[in-house]
């Protein structure tokens, strides 16, 4: 389904933000840790993007 | 849950238990547990920047 | 299947303490890293039940 | 050709944004799109050298 | 279906063999990365026989 | 038996094979049987620890 397919994403960019942004489980989640892991999660989707739109543009070159 | 719940088994063992020993220590359980919270706080952040993203 | 997620778990942790015990593959099994394994797997049951008490709590509360 | 776009884009990601800022900037653009180009050729010579030893 | 298992195996050839060939992305695959891949994926082959064989060698000991 | 024999062949090459030659030499075939054994050792092990833990 396509919240289950949602839902793994999820579990995806959150395996790799925190792996990326947390080094030690601290009592509190601080700013830096906090602004790490949305830069990291909107670059990641940045980085589909553009990945995703340079394979179009090959396909259509090669049609 | 349960995907949830193995990552962060997964995720904070290899974080606060590198040397495993004949119990999970006190320092390794607080450890354990900060560590759970912190995660499902990421979870909570990733979730929300994500869905921001989508629309 | 039941024992089809049993051997899949088995492959985690086996995966997670070979990692984690064992540098360099020996002619033999040590005692070290025999005591390695075993406390590995023990420890991470801990964990996961530590985790899994922690979660049904947060679900309690907030019922 | 979704699970080959899915590991481009993680596996560029962890290669060229090491410290994730406000926007992609312009180098990291160029190593991503690199990066791309690199993991289809690598996938390709990789395809071919395996189909090589089933015959 | 066995194109999709083929499929499979080369996805996770590629990812192991990227992880231990490539470095830094460059403009252009350099003939040294491209031998790097090319041994890595035919030793890979070579390992898995070599495990294969062994496994199936213990099998029969045990008949 | 199947994903244990992937898991080996995974494993046993990213600890044994580091440099990849033009032949698996005779060092790393000792290296990768030595390794499987080991592995297999493990897994055993690692079954009758999990397996005391879930009575």
């Amino acid at each position: 389904s396509q919240k289950a397919q949602l839902q793994q994403q999820i579990h995806k960019l959150n395996d790799v933000c925190w792996d990326l942004c947390v080094d030690k489980p601290r009592e509190k989640m601080d700013g830096r840790t906090e602004t790490c892991l949305c830069n990291c999660v909107d670059r990641f989707v940045d980085t589909s993007l553009l990945v995703a739109g340079r394979f179009q543009n090959l396909i259509n070159k090669h049609q | 849950a349960q995907e949830l719940l193995q990552k962060i088994s997964e995720k904070c063992f290899k974080k606060c238990i590198t040397k495993p020993g004949t119990t999970l220590d006190s320092s390794e359980q607080r450890c354990v547990a900060m560590c759970m919270d912190r995660y499902m706080d990421s979870w909570n952040l990733v979730s929300r920047t994500f869905s921001n993203r989508l629309q």
